[in-house]
């Protein structure tokens, strides 16, 4: 359509004819407007929770239109935010209860609005089931992201590995730069003690994940 | 919209609501009972007890009665199953989901032109097998598919 | 009161597919409403499908059939024109009746 | 997204249900499709189209006229095809719009509902008998059913709508990190055992745009487009999106400008 209109441009005096010939706005038109639906459009019980649409800089450079293509820098900058976002439980244990976590990991519910209320929960659900295979044989599990199914099982559980997980699920963004799975410590979804006991339900050999 | 998400909550919340559901105790003052409603099954309890309202101890096992539900059903609160008998002379048949309170769910007198085939839906609180109890040139036989039932909008 | 009924009825061979589908809440008499009220029991007890007037499936239900109920069947012996007829009742005494004629598979 | 409830303890009951029993999944190729195709084939959504069609004639409202000089676009009363071409610019409103916002403007002018009052029933409460927006678009799109979707972009705010929808849709933010993309970005993905339709494939928005409003086998009521596009929200964990909004239109201008050729077949009917 656009390219047709530009065509018709090209034809000089026509384009006098169709005056303002319609055809896609620029990029940071289309931003402005599109930004001012966000700031209009939602509404939420309390004006904090409506800086919930408003973007960090990380997803912001995450927001990628269509097919293109994260470049070096931008990789660099999301994983350094990542990076420096991380914070550790103050007890230092980065392994907690499997058993909270498998809890944790079959639970989706949480901090969603509704009717102008604010889902009322104790803690968060760590939202695991939604997207990853867990336990073997388990069915109402999702797939958008990679299988755990015997996490602990291929990598162990030594410090080093541990770290590498809690991290991953504290914001994931540290190691795969603007990847679709949420940095769940970073925005606050989760806290550092529940992200240890998710940690503990995927290396755990007792877990039921590790289950051969 | 609240009111939306809440009733639905207790229309298909989880598993426990279903169950609840179903279990849905048969009294109530006041209502019309149908003439040749079969009471004493509706409110039987286990499947023995459904068995002996219908009349149907001692039924066997045949494989001319073909029952077509889902493997697993998404919504326990809608599960498909339908029946074909192809015995000759089909007169009942009867759907029963086992593990369901009352588990009873539906009879159907087939007469005249009527087909040795009805389709239905029904709840389901949980897994469970759904048995077909058909009679037959006055006999009794049975069929049966195991449905699992998860609960779509689980968390 | 009570709505229409949508039933479709189509000739394959003899045999007429014949497929209903009813509004009825079909509540099972435990559930709740948002203001925390149960729901009274009220449900579907019986289905009654005649061909040309003669009964061909007469159905007795619990509550434990799904909301906005549906019933399939299939009647042998029948032609295009052929007049089908279904009629349900509730526990409350509440009924419907719909017929509709028998069409030609398309 | 498809969506997620359920009490707590409801979810854990039923997820523990699921794992304890923790059967095979292959048990046949697809141990969901029996039941889906059993479900689709007699569709309770069709029991709303004549309730849909009953509301547009019926004078109603405090203007007691009925909704037959209402223009979806192919002039006043005309339906046929009307919402295979939505959204689209409409100059008297000087806005583009979708068939649900389309459709309040006529209510409030024609009939002369209160705006706000429509919006607060628009979205009804699950196991109900559903409100007169929903069945009113259903029957308003059932009108256009076998036609092919052909939204076109011509006046400058439809090329505005269609570009500011293609950024909400690539547009990530809140605790989730979630823009639509993450979800729908990829073939045969699912949240738990639901399908995530692949919308940056043709077919699969295609799939989006021709079967809404649909029944909603677990609400056991007709929703519509704008219930979709809410309740995906709510999921994300980001506030409530406004019925028929601006941002609402252009993510449905988006969506159906990308799916045009689709064959409209409605009601839909999902889980």
């Amino acid at each position: 359509m656009g390219k047709a209109c530009l065509k018709w441009t090209m034809l000089g005096s026509l384009a006098l004819i169709f005056a303002g010939c319609a055809t896609y706005p620029d990029p940071a038109t289309t931003r402005q407007m599109a930004e001012k639906m966000v700031s209009e459009d939602f509404t939420a019980p309390a004006p904090a929770l409506l800086k919930r649409l408003v973007q960090d800089k990380s997803q912001q450079i995450c927001s990628k239109i269509g097919d293109a293509k994260l470049t070096q820098e931008e990789a660099a900058e999301v994983v350094k935010l990542a990076r420096a976002s991380i914070q550790y439980p103050a007890s230092g244990k980065l392994v907690g209860n499997w058993k909270i976590g498998d809890n944790l990991a079959h639970d989706g519910a949480g901090d969603r609005i509704q009717g102008g209320r604010l889902e009322k929960r104790k803690e968060n659900g760590g939202l695991c089931q939604n997207c990853h295979a867990l336990a073997p044989g388990e069915i109402n599990v999702g797939n958008v992201g990679p299988s755990l199914t015997g996490y602990g099982l291929q990598r162990g559980n030594s410090e080093a590995i541990a770290k590498l997980t809690y991290e991953r699920i504290y914001n994931a963004w540290a190691y795969s730069p603007c990847s679709n799975m949420p940095r769940l410590g970073a925005t606050r979804h989760l806290t550092p003690e529940q992200v240890t006991h998710m940690v503990a339900y995927l290396l755990d050999p007792a877990s039921p994940i590790n289950k051969r | 919209m609240n009111i939306a998400r809440r009733t639905f909550l207790k229309l298909t919340g989880g598993a426990g609501a279903l169950a609840a559901a179903c279990a849905a105790g048969l009294v109530s003052s006041g209502r019309v009972l149908a003439a040749n409603w079969n009471k004493a099954g509706f409110e039987s309890k286990a499947l023995a007890d459904v068995m002996k309202s219908l009349g149907a101890n001692g039924a066997i096992e045949s494989k001319d009665i073909i029952i077509t539900a889902p493997d697993i059903a998404e919504n326990g609160a809608v599960v498909p199953v339908a029946i074909t008998s192809k015995l000759p002379n089909t007169q009942q048949i009867s759907i029963v989901a086992e593990k369901n309170p009352f588990p009873l769910a539906a009879t159907f007198d087939v007469s005249g032109g009527g087909e040795g085939y009805v389709s239905a839906r029904i709840k389901m609180g949980q897994t469970s097998d759904v048995w077909a109890v058909v009679k037959a040139d006055g006999k009794y036989f049975t069929a049966r598919k195991e449905v699992k039932v998860t609960v779509g909008g689980c968390g | 009161m009570a709505e229409p009924m949508k039933i479709r009825a189509t000739l394959q061979g003899d045999v007429a597919d014949v497929r209903i589908l009813m509004l009825h809440p079909m509540e099972t008499g435990q559930r709740k409403d948002s203001k925390g009220q149960v729901v009274p029991m009220h449900f579907i007890q019986s289905v009654v499908v005649t061909h040309n007037g003669k009964i061909v499936l007469d159905t007795q239900w619990s509550q434990a059939v799904a909301r906005n109920p549906f019933l399939g069947l299939r009647v042998k012996g029948a032609k295009a024109g052929d007049k089908i007829g279904v009629t349900w009742v509730d526990n409350k005494g509440d009924k419907r009746t719909d017929e509709v004629t028998v069409t030609p598979a398309s | 997204m498809p969506t997620t409830r359920g009490g707590v303890a409801a979810i854990l009951l039923a997820c523990l249900a699921v794992w304890v029993a923790a059967p095979a999944l292959a048990q046949s190729d697809d141990p969901l499709g029996v039941g889906r195709k059993m479900l689709a084939e007699d569709n309770p959504g069709e029991l709303w189209i004549e309730q849909g069609k009953t509301l547009f004639y019926q004078k109603r409202g405090p203007k007691n006229a009925s909704l037959e000089q209402c223009d979806f676009g192919m002039g006043p009363g005309k339906l046929e095809g009307a919402a295979a071409r939505l959204p689209r610019y409409f100059p008297d409103t000087d806005k583009v719009q979708d068939l649900e916002s389309r459709l309040l403007t006529c209510m409030v002018q024609l009939q002369g509902f209160d705006r706000a009052d429509i919006v607060k029933r628009a979205i009804s409460p699950g196991g109900s008998n559903g409100s007169d927006v929903e069945a009113l678009a259903l029957y308003i799109t059932f009108r256009s059913n076998g036609m092919t979707v052909n939204v076109s972009l011509s006046h400058q705010k439809e090329y505005d709508t269609y570009k500011a929808g293609e950024y909400l849709f690539y547009r990530r933010s809140g605790q989730t990190d979630f823009a639509c993309v993450q979800c729908h970005g990829e073939a045969n993905k699912r949240i738990r055992l639901q399908d995530l339709i692949h919308m940056t494939d043709k077919k699969g928005v295609q799939e989006v745009v021709s079967t809404w409003p649909a029944y909603r086998g677990a609400h056991f009521v007709v929703r519509t487009m704008q219930w979709r596009l809410y309740d995906c929200f709510w999921q994300m964990r980001l506030p409530e999106l406004k019925y028929a909004s601006d941002a609402s239109i252009a993510l449905i201008t988006y969506l159906h400008y990308q799916g045009n050729g689709a064959v409209i077949t409605v009601p839909g009917f999902k889980r």
